[in-house]
């Protein structure tokens, strides 16, 4: 970020959330760097960028889509980089039908199931059959391209399978159903005018934004895009991510210095948490959980990863995948029991924390690990979290202190609301304290996929212990007393691997799991020695490792994210400081920073580049390119994998090599990025007849109503949009701040921040107190007047915005409590990542402190009432304008997306 | 200070120096002159990574007599050069925070109030409770015979604030049991 | 639902004085009408910035201890003084009272200086060093000095006055030898210990008191003069007291005075608290006192009742013009406008007549 | 004897014999975010209680209020709209007009950028930016470590001293509370730590959250320069911690140079908005040890547009108090030497 030429900071507050990463921003300012902040309040970020520009939460893509149309429009798009690197010139199939004729859908589109098939999609064949890649029918792939096929999340690190990398292009771009044109004709009507409208975006604001990026990309330049939550936490929170990734890949800021899209990540962890997921679709380097019905077969499993004509190195899952089951199921094994492939459980369906949480008041679920995390507070729709827990049979919280997850059965909202009685509720809960970060040894991977140890500094106080302390005797006592069974389904447990060295106490030796994940060979001449990267996985089973895109960072038994070179050692990619999958690449897809011919963009830009004379790609970073694969190279396509790559194709994970502008499979609400509002908006979209994303995944249920959209009866009792965020002095859920004095003192107490014309018109002052009231909830907070919140003009209509930082609870052993923002939160997901809508909803605001006890749920059903809010609002009605769609459904009972792009 | 020797009081000092206006030297106290950095006491300083956000920034860990006794920026560390935002800054006080719960606690089925329980059993009733429910939640097949093999009796939450060998570790005993409601902060 | 039992606390008044007594407790001042933020947010800036209304310097922490420590120091060196002038001239009654209520004056003030401090065990700390720069280093070693003279010549008053009962032994001629030159000893710091908690109070940044540091040491010296005299006519008989009806009188005129010129000559900003609130009050009183007492003095001085009258009046206008003094600093400094206002005159008059170069503002 | 005002070197003044390189801070407040690492990291390397009551302040995102006991570096929030953005723009504007020293020419300015950003400018803005309709003040201010400093002048008990780096620090064995240094200081830096026995003036929290006992307790208190990291070499901690490098220590000299390098900077880009605080040996404390960029008036920020360290004065204060006193003698002399009141 330091190299880059303009930083725009959008959906993200990074000097708030990142104020230490925020410092390479602060440096390419002092270099002379524009930083532009996009965001609903002005933030301390906007305090030293060079211009703030206040957006309307949840019209992001109408202002990416704008700068999209002005770059294709006025022909600023970075040619050489674009025809060569991206799916341009690619064809799309006939089939497609855009948003332009469908009323705001794409083809495809099931009222029924609310889910796409994402067929007509897909990229135009030469057979002109129009599937992705069906050369042969309907077999395997294409048996299955029902949107729940798509899977972003499982392409953490690189696009879906296609089934072979043969194409059709158009050099020219000219022929109207290339990428190009699509995308021309898709984004046309994202003018700055409609910028103005939905987003409240001055028209001069908006030249200002498309020239700073447009003038600093190039050979020469490059702009860079940070962005945090603010972007995720919608329901279509994946495709504003995909916007910017188009609007970048066509100024050609992607795989050189200063360039991307930077994921601005919350928490130590939380890459490590995706790469090795506690995730229920994924398995260790993004590998899917086999569902049932696709996946039944291990067969079925490895071509729905990759297929073996695509290109790229995801074609060589199958080697990823024994390996794993190696290193899990260790002599069990075997080809003839396909590595084990049964022993692990099928989804039928999503199962993220949201239908856990339904399935838990259904009692469905007994038993709830919660580690590290507080979803009495940090969730959304909090009071519903508590409730879901009430029905537990039993309850395990882990953490630092008695955070409101654990005590929400005796100082919850709930119990003071009377809702819950302390002496009815049966979950049994256990607090298990934890160690701190200096008490245990482990990595964590930060945001930039760098892998980092911490070493132990010393022993956790009292009954404290570390989760795989924790875990591993857990693990140790269940396989104990499963020992003498013969219950089938208790074999994975006990043929499980779970022996790792132990100390004087019994703790399990954690660099010893780390070479677990790394890999090791487990036969053949250098049995037991670590694998030191993922190409020397097997699938003869001669190999075993827990996760591949971690191979290397064992490497000769030597913990390489342990590594401290000051400073990194000398060289600019700073590689002798902990060690960044896949094999310690710093930036991926480095092979666009040089030109098709190998050279580099540009001096200034200079990065990787091919040298003949060795005959390699040399530089400063590791090449993330196969190391001698020539710029001029032009392989078969049709052999599949890495060596199918050409010479140009430098985004190696695709199944194209391309980047891509227009996603044929992978997303399962639309190829390209459409807006679409909020599940509850005040405004109605002045783009298309659709109102909101008809994809999203939505929770019908009578605790989780919603607010009536723009144009709905009762869109009056909801007036005001909501947006959540942080703050720099709290951290999330407040576990890990709020129990701190020096942290607590900062920012002591729940607020809500307004501008001066709300309050006016609502009659609140600064520093008194407000009740807000969401369908979910109603919290109370102190009221900061501020011109950092601006009203916004929308539609010709005055649009107020509430902002609500999120990090107090209700409880009493805290330094402070309050009020939590999530409880207004309602749960709507975006159907690619299963993240929650929290950073736009519906709500009112009214002076005063709320009501106690049962005049708090009266409050709540009566606006309710006055809203005519039912399970049917705006939950039923997915499609807008009905006659608009024209897609017969297709009669196959499969439950909708999961998964998704979740870099959160 | 006069307790050393009455030749040593700041106003005998005073006049030797010269320091006629007392502000340098000749008014500072034994404390002031023996005055040593804290983290300069250290049994031992070990390199470690800030829990907070997912920059990754490098921390400094003292330890004097088996107690964190403060918490730095790493300067060597090419991420954040040393540098900490102020819950980075307040890690120490993250490890020996006053309101830090050190013991395992329990409330029974109906209770209204916590109860101390000693690790072992904790462990052990939780390990009774898991085969249990994972049991009582147990799909075998769906209703078309697919197999299932899974059991939707037990889930978890958490693990964007744990180590990657932890996660791996939860990942890998979920797994193996059928457990398939885990779900961490990546999503929330 | 709109109304609350906490909506009556909100603004404008502020809401938490609840929270602890006395100057505790964050001084949420608004500054001008409204709160702080609003006032930054939409009023249009008419008077000078600040924080928030927030104050700039800090007060002094110190008690009503130290306000009438300010008072028995005044009253012990003028007492100190007509003590050593009873003995050049001898008087010895009023050399005897003048003594003993030198040291009973001394002995309580510095007892509340003491408990005034934060770490009141650390007290002789004070003789740790001698700092030029302090008034309170310099005024401790006076303080000091003088207490041990008066201590010495009271000793020996008491020993006469119980018909030399105290047990000293081979030591009473010792005292009685060294009783007069501890007397002049004590006089010799008597009008230091008058004057130098004027400078004490000026050489701060407390915008009143460092306003007055031209003058607030007449006002002082004329309070202490005026306390003492009106001690001496109170526990004088009529016949022995001609000195201090005197000393009296000439302090009303110096105190009456010295006030009227120091207000003239002050920052009119700096001035205000003087006529305001508590301290305005306080000091309007001591004025009348002052002058009600030497009216008395003047008349009916000889007569013991009215002698006794007019020195209880003016030992109070005295105490109310330390009080008073010593609240309108604390005001001053609690207020920014008290701070900024005059600091913005004279920056702004010395660039007028060409002075630039010493601003702390710089490009 | 040293000097009580005017440019000095006041390690030198203080009869210090080793000499270091007086040290300080330049706290740039164009580059603040706000974040407060500074406070927290004080706070924890020095072990300073909380602070407040834990209640809202209104204050922006101001809830430590000011510098005090416990509170040895504070950010301060300020939120302008265009009209006092302009205002702060044209304050700036006079104070070039008025001939100031340091004014630099063009040319030099450029050097001096070149200097600051090593390098790469091709980027560099310079076209002046539009007055923007709103803006939002941080600025982290900390003690001032004055070459006169006020405070330390005024302790009665040497507990206050100049210490060899040129810096201010409270000897917290020695210092009996006597509370003068707080009514000395021109900037309202120190405070007593409340003690509970006298009228408290530190915000001592009272809701829950206990903390540990509660060290210096009726001790003036205020921030060190973390003196006892210096003896050691070692940064303090707020300049160590803070992500933007807002907060610079360093040798005071070089720091001067770069904060008016800097400003040259900003105004170069169109910032006449930016000047600096505390460089001017000139000024009525001697110039500061911490220097500080901001971007409008002082008293915006709360602090003193013009202070002069009380003790500048205190000769003349000295030489009024012996007139005083002199005159006390002699009305004494009157009293006596008049008519009556002698016996009978």
């Amino acid at each position: 970020m330091a190299n880059a030429d303009c930083i725009v900071l959008q959906g993200g507050n990074m000097a708030e959330a990142h104020p230490v990463g925020f410092q390479w921003v602060s440096e390419a300012k002092a270099r002379g760097a524009r930083v532009i902040h996009v965001d609903p309040r002005f933030t301390r970020t906007g305090a030293i960028a060079d211009r703030h520009i206040a957006i309307r939460a949840g019209s992001d893509v109408v202002l990416l889509g704008a700068l999209i149309n002005h770059v294709l429009s006025n022909d600023l798009w970075f040619k050489e980089y674009v025809l060569a690197y991206t799916n341009a010139a690619t064809l799309v199939s006939e089939d497609f039908r855009d948003t332009e004729e469908l009323g705001g859908l794409f083809s495809g589109f099931d009222p029924a199931t609310g889910q796409y098939d994402l067929q007509s999609w897909a990229y135009a064949e030469a057979g002109g059959d129009g599937g992705v890649g069906s050369p042969s029918g309907q077999a395997g792939e294409h048996g299955s391209s029902k949107s729940d096929r798509a899977a972003g999340d499982e392409h953490g690190s690189g696009g879906p399978s296609l089934e072979h990398a043969e194409v059709l292009r158009d050099e020219t771009l000219q022929d109207p159903r290339t990428v190009f044109q699509v995308l021309k004709r898709h984004y046309a009507r994202y003018t700055p005018q409609m910028v103005q409208e939905l987003c409240g975006i001055s028209e001069d604001d908006f030249t200002y934004l498309a020239d700073s990026i447009t003038q600093n990309s190039g050979r020469d330049r490059t702009t860079v895009f940070g962005y945090a939550t603010g972007w995720t936490q919608h329901t279509l929170g994946a495709q504003f991510i995909r916007s910017a990734a188009i609007l970048q890949l066509l100024l050609g800021n992607v795989g050189r210095p200063g360039s991307g899209i930077m994921a601005l990540r919350g928490h130590a962890s939380i890459q490590g948490s995706t790469d090795i997921p506690t995730l229920f679709n994924l398995l260790p380097g993004y590998l899917p959980m086999p569902k049932v019905g696709v996946h039944d077969s291990f067969e079925d499993y490895l071509e729905g990863i990759a297929s073996k004509r695509q290109k790229g190195y995801w074609t060589h899952a199958d080697a990823y995948t024994i390996s794993l089951l190696k290193a899990w199921w260790g002599e069990h094994a075997t080809a003839d029991n396909d590595w084990c492939f049964d022993y692990l459980p099928r989804l039928s369906g999503p199962h993220g924390t949201y239908q856990t949480t339904v399935g838990m008041l259904a009692d469905e679920v007994e038993g709830y690990f919660v580690l590290g995390q507080n979803p009495a507070v940090g969730s959304a729709n909090g009071r519903q979290q508590r409730l879901a827990m009430s029905h537990l049979k039993w309850l395990v919280v882990r953490d630092l202190s008695l955070i409101e997850s654990a005590t929400w059965w005796k100082e919850g909202p709930e119990i003071d609301s009377g809702e819950l009685r302390t002496e009815d509720i049966d979950t049994e809960v256990f607090f298990m304290p934890a160690a701190t970060h200096v008490e245990k040894a482990g990595s964590f991977t930060q945001t930039q996929r760098l892998l980092q140890w911490r070493h132990k500094a010393l022993a956790p106080p009292g009954e404290a212990q570390s989760e795989l302390d924790f875990f591993f005797k857990l693990g140790q006592r269940i396989r104990a007393k499963l020992a003498d069974s013969t219950d089938e389904r208790d074999r994975p447990l006990l043929e499980l691997t779970w022996d790792y060295p132990v100390d004087g106490h019994g703790d399990p030796d954690p660099e010893a799991v780390l070479a677990e994940i790394n890999g090791r060979f487990v036969s053949g001449p250098d049995a037991g020695k670590p694998l030191s990267f993922y190409g020397q996985m097997a699938t003869d089973g001669s190999t075993a490792g827990g996760c591949w895109i971690y191979t290397g960072v064992y490497a000769d038994g030597v913990n390489q994210a342990a590594r401290r070179v000051p400073g990194g050692g000398p060289s600019p990619s700073q590689h002798e400081w902990g060690w960044a999958w896949p094999a310690d690449r710093r930036i991926l897809y480095n092979r666009a920073s040089a030109d098709p011919d190998g050279k580099p963009w540009s001096e200034r830009k200079k990065y990787i580049w091919w040298d003949e004379d060795q005959g390699k790609w040399v530089g400063d970073d590791v090449p993330d390119f196969p190391e001698d694969r020539a710029p001029g190279a032009r392989p078969d396509p049709n052999i599949g994998g890495p060596e199918a790559l050409a010479g140009d194709d430098p985004f190696i994970m695709q199944a194209d090599g391309k980047g891509w502008l227009y996603a044929p499979k992978g997303l399962v609400d639309g190829p390209l990025p459409t807006h679409y509002e909020p599940w509850e908006s005040p405004v109605a979209n002045s783009l298309y007849p659709q109102q909101q994303s008809p994809t999203r995944v939505v929770f019908a249920r009578e605790d989780n109503l919603g607010a009536p959209s723009a144009g709905t009866r009762g869109d009056e009792v909801y007036p005001y949009v909501f947006t959540t965020y942080r703050l720099t002095e709290h951290h999330t859920a407040g576990g890990m701040s709020r129990w701190l004095p020096y942290l607590s003192e900062l920012q002591p107490e729940m607020f809500c921040e307004i501008s001066p014309a709300l309050a006016a018109e609502r009659g609140l002052e600064n520093n008194g107190w407000a009740t807000i009231i969401s369908p979910r909830a109603a919290i109370e907070a102190k009221v900061l007047v501020t011109d950092r919140v601006k009203t916004l003009t929308i539609n010709g209509r005055a649009v107020h915005q509430v902002g609500l930082p999120y990090h107090w609870g209700v409880g009493t052993h805290a330094v402070v409590s309050g009020d939590a923002a999530n409880d207004l939160v309602g749960v709507a997901l975006d159907p690619n990542t299963q993240i929650q809508e929290s950073k736009a909803g519906s709500c009112d605001i009214v002076a005063g402190r709320r009501p106690r006890g049962q005049a708090l749920l009266d409050l709540v059903a009566d606006y309710q009432r006055r809203a005519g809010a039912t399970v049917d609002t705006d939950n039923v009605p997915r499609v807008t304008d009905p006659e608009a769609e024209t897609v017969t459904p297709r009669p196959d009972g499969e439950v909708s997306g999961e998964d998704g792009f979740s870099r959160w | 200070m006069a307790r050393l020797s009455p030749l040593e009081w700041p106003v005998l000092r005073q006049l030797r120096s010269g320091d006629s206006l007392g502000r340098g030297p000749a008014v500072t106290s034994p404390t002031t002159r023996a005055v040593r950095p804290r983290n300069a006491t250290a049994d031992r300083v070990v390199q470690s990574i800030c829990p907070y956000c997912a920059v990754g920034c490098g921390q400094l860990v003292y330890v004097k007599d088996e107690k964190v006794i403060d918490i730095e920026g790493d300067p060597n560390s090419p991420i954040s050069r040393g540098r900490l935002c102020p819950k980075g800054s307040a890690s120490e006080q993250l490890v020996n925070a006053p309101g830090r719960q050190k013991q395992v606690l329990y409330r029974a089925p109906k209770a209204k109030d916590w109860q101390h329980l000693d690790l072992d059993t904790a462990i052990d009733m939780i390990a009774d409770r898991f085969i249990e429910s994972r049991r009582n939640g147990w799909q075998e097949l769906d209703d078309q015979g697919r197999k299932l093999r899974r059991t939707m009796g037990i889930a978890s939450l958490g693990g964007a604030t744990l180590d990657n060998e932890e996660n791996y570790l939860i990942k890998k005993l979920f797994t193996a049991a059928g457990a398939i409601q885990i779900e961490n902060q990546a999503r929330i | 639902m709109s109304t609350s039992e906490y909506d009556s606390l909100r603004p404008p008044e502020p809401p938490r004085r609840r929270r602890r007594g006395g100057g505790g407790g964050r001084r949420r001042r608004p500054f001008g009408t409204g709160d702080g933020n609003r006032e930054m947010l939409m009023v249009p800036d008419v008077e000078p910035t600040s924080y928030y209304g927030r104050p700039v310097v800090k007060p002094a922490p110190w008690g009503e201890d130290v306000a009438a420590y300010l008072f028995l120091g005044g009253l012990a060196g003028g007492s100190g003084l007509l003590g050593a002038g009873a003995q050049l001239s001898n008087r010895p009654k009023l050399r005897r009272n003048a003594r003993l209520g030198a040291l009973a004056a001394v002995a309580v003030g510095g007892a509340a200086l003491v408990r005034d401090l934060g770490r009141p065990e650390r007290f002789y700390n004070m003789l740790r060093t001698f700092k030029v720069t302090s008034p309170m280093s310099v005024g401790s070693w006076i303080l000091s000095a003088f207490s041990a003279g008066i201590g010495v010549a009271a000793a020996s008053e008491i020993d006469r006055m119980t018909g030399e009962k105290l047990p000293l032994g081979k030591l009473r001629p010792v005292l009685r030898a060294v009783e007069g030159p501890a007397g002049f000893e004590a006089a010799a710091f008597a009008t230091p210990l008058a004057a130098y908690t004027a400078v004490l109070l000026a050489d701060t940044a407390t915008p009143t008191w460092n306003a007055m540091h031209k003058d607030l040491p007449f006002v002082f010296v004329s309070s202490a003069s005026l306390a003492a005299g009106g001690l001496g006519m109170v526990t004088t008989p009529v016949e022995e007291a001609g000195p201090a009806r005197r000393m009296a009188l000439l302090g009303v005129a110096g105190d009456v005075t010295a006030m009227r010129l120091m207000e003239q000559r002050m920052d009119p900003v700096a001035a205000e608290p003087l006529h305001h609130g508590k301290a305005g009050t306080m000091l309007k009183w001591s004025e009348r006192l002052a002058v009600a007492g030497g009216v008395g003095t003047l008349v009916g001085g000889r007569w013991r009742p009215a002698a006794v009258a007019s020195g209880l009046a003016l030992m109070a206008a005295s105490a109310l013009t330390r009080f008073g003094v010593f609240e309108a600093g604390l005001h001053s400094a609690k207020d920014p406008r008290y701070t900024i206002e005059p600091q913005k005159r004279r920056l702004a008059e010395r660039r007028a007549a060409g002075i630039t170069d010493d601003s702390i503002t710089t490009v | 004897m040293g000097q009580l005002s005017g440019p000095t070197d006041p390690t030198a003044d203080a009869h210090w014999h080793t000499h270091e390189e007086r040290k300080g801070f330049f706290t740039d407040t164009s580059i603040c975010i706000g974040c407060k690492a500074c406070e927290v990291a004080c706070k924890e390397w020095n072990h300073n209680p909380r602070d407040g009551d834990l209640d809202l302040t209104g204050m922006s995102y101001d809830n430590t209020v000011s510098l005090g006991a416990s509170t040895w570096r504070h950010v301060a929030f300020v939120e302008q709209d265009r009209a006092r953005i302009e205002e702060a723009r044209e304050s700036g504007r006079v104070l070039v007009s008025l001939g100031m020293p340091q004014v630099r020419s063009e040319r030099d300015v450029t050097t001096s950028v070149t200097d600051l950003s090593g390098g790469d400018l091709s980027g560099v803005d310079t076209t002046p930016p539009d007055t923007p309709e709103f803006r939002w003040l941080m600025a982290s201010d900390v003690c001032k470590h004055c070459t006169h400093a006020g405070c330390l002048d005024v302790c009665p008990t040497g507990a206050l001293f100049r210490t060899e780096f040129g810096t201010v620090v409270v000897q917290d064995d020695v210092c009996n509370g006597c509370g003068t240094c707080v009514a000395g200081c021109p900037f309202g830096v120190v405070e007593r730590r409340s003690d509970g026995t006298a009228a408290p003036t530190t915000r001592e929290g009272q809701k829950k959250g206990e903390q540990p006992p509660i060290p210096n307790k009726g001790v003036a208190q205020k921030c060190t320069l973390c003196y006892d990291r210096l003896v050691d070499g070692q940064t303090p901690a707020c300049a160590k911690t803070c992500p933007t490098t807002s907060i610079k220590f360093g040798d005071h000299e070089d720091l001067v140079t770069e904060a008016k390098a800097r400003v040259a900077q900003l105004h170069a880009q169109g910032m006449t908005e930016a000047r600096l605080y505390g460089a001017n040996e000139l000024d009525g404390v001697g110039g500061t040890g911490s220097v500080f960029l901001l971007l409008d008036e002082p008293e915006v920020y709360g602090l003193p547009p013009d202070p002069r360290v009380c003790t500048a004065d205190l000769m003349t204060m000295y030489k009024r108090a012996a007139m005083a006193a002199a005159g006390m003698v002699a009305a004494a002399a009157v009293a006596f030497l008049g008519r009556g009141g002698r016996g009978a």
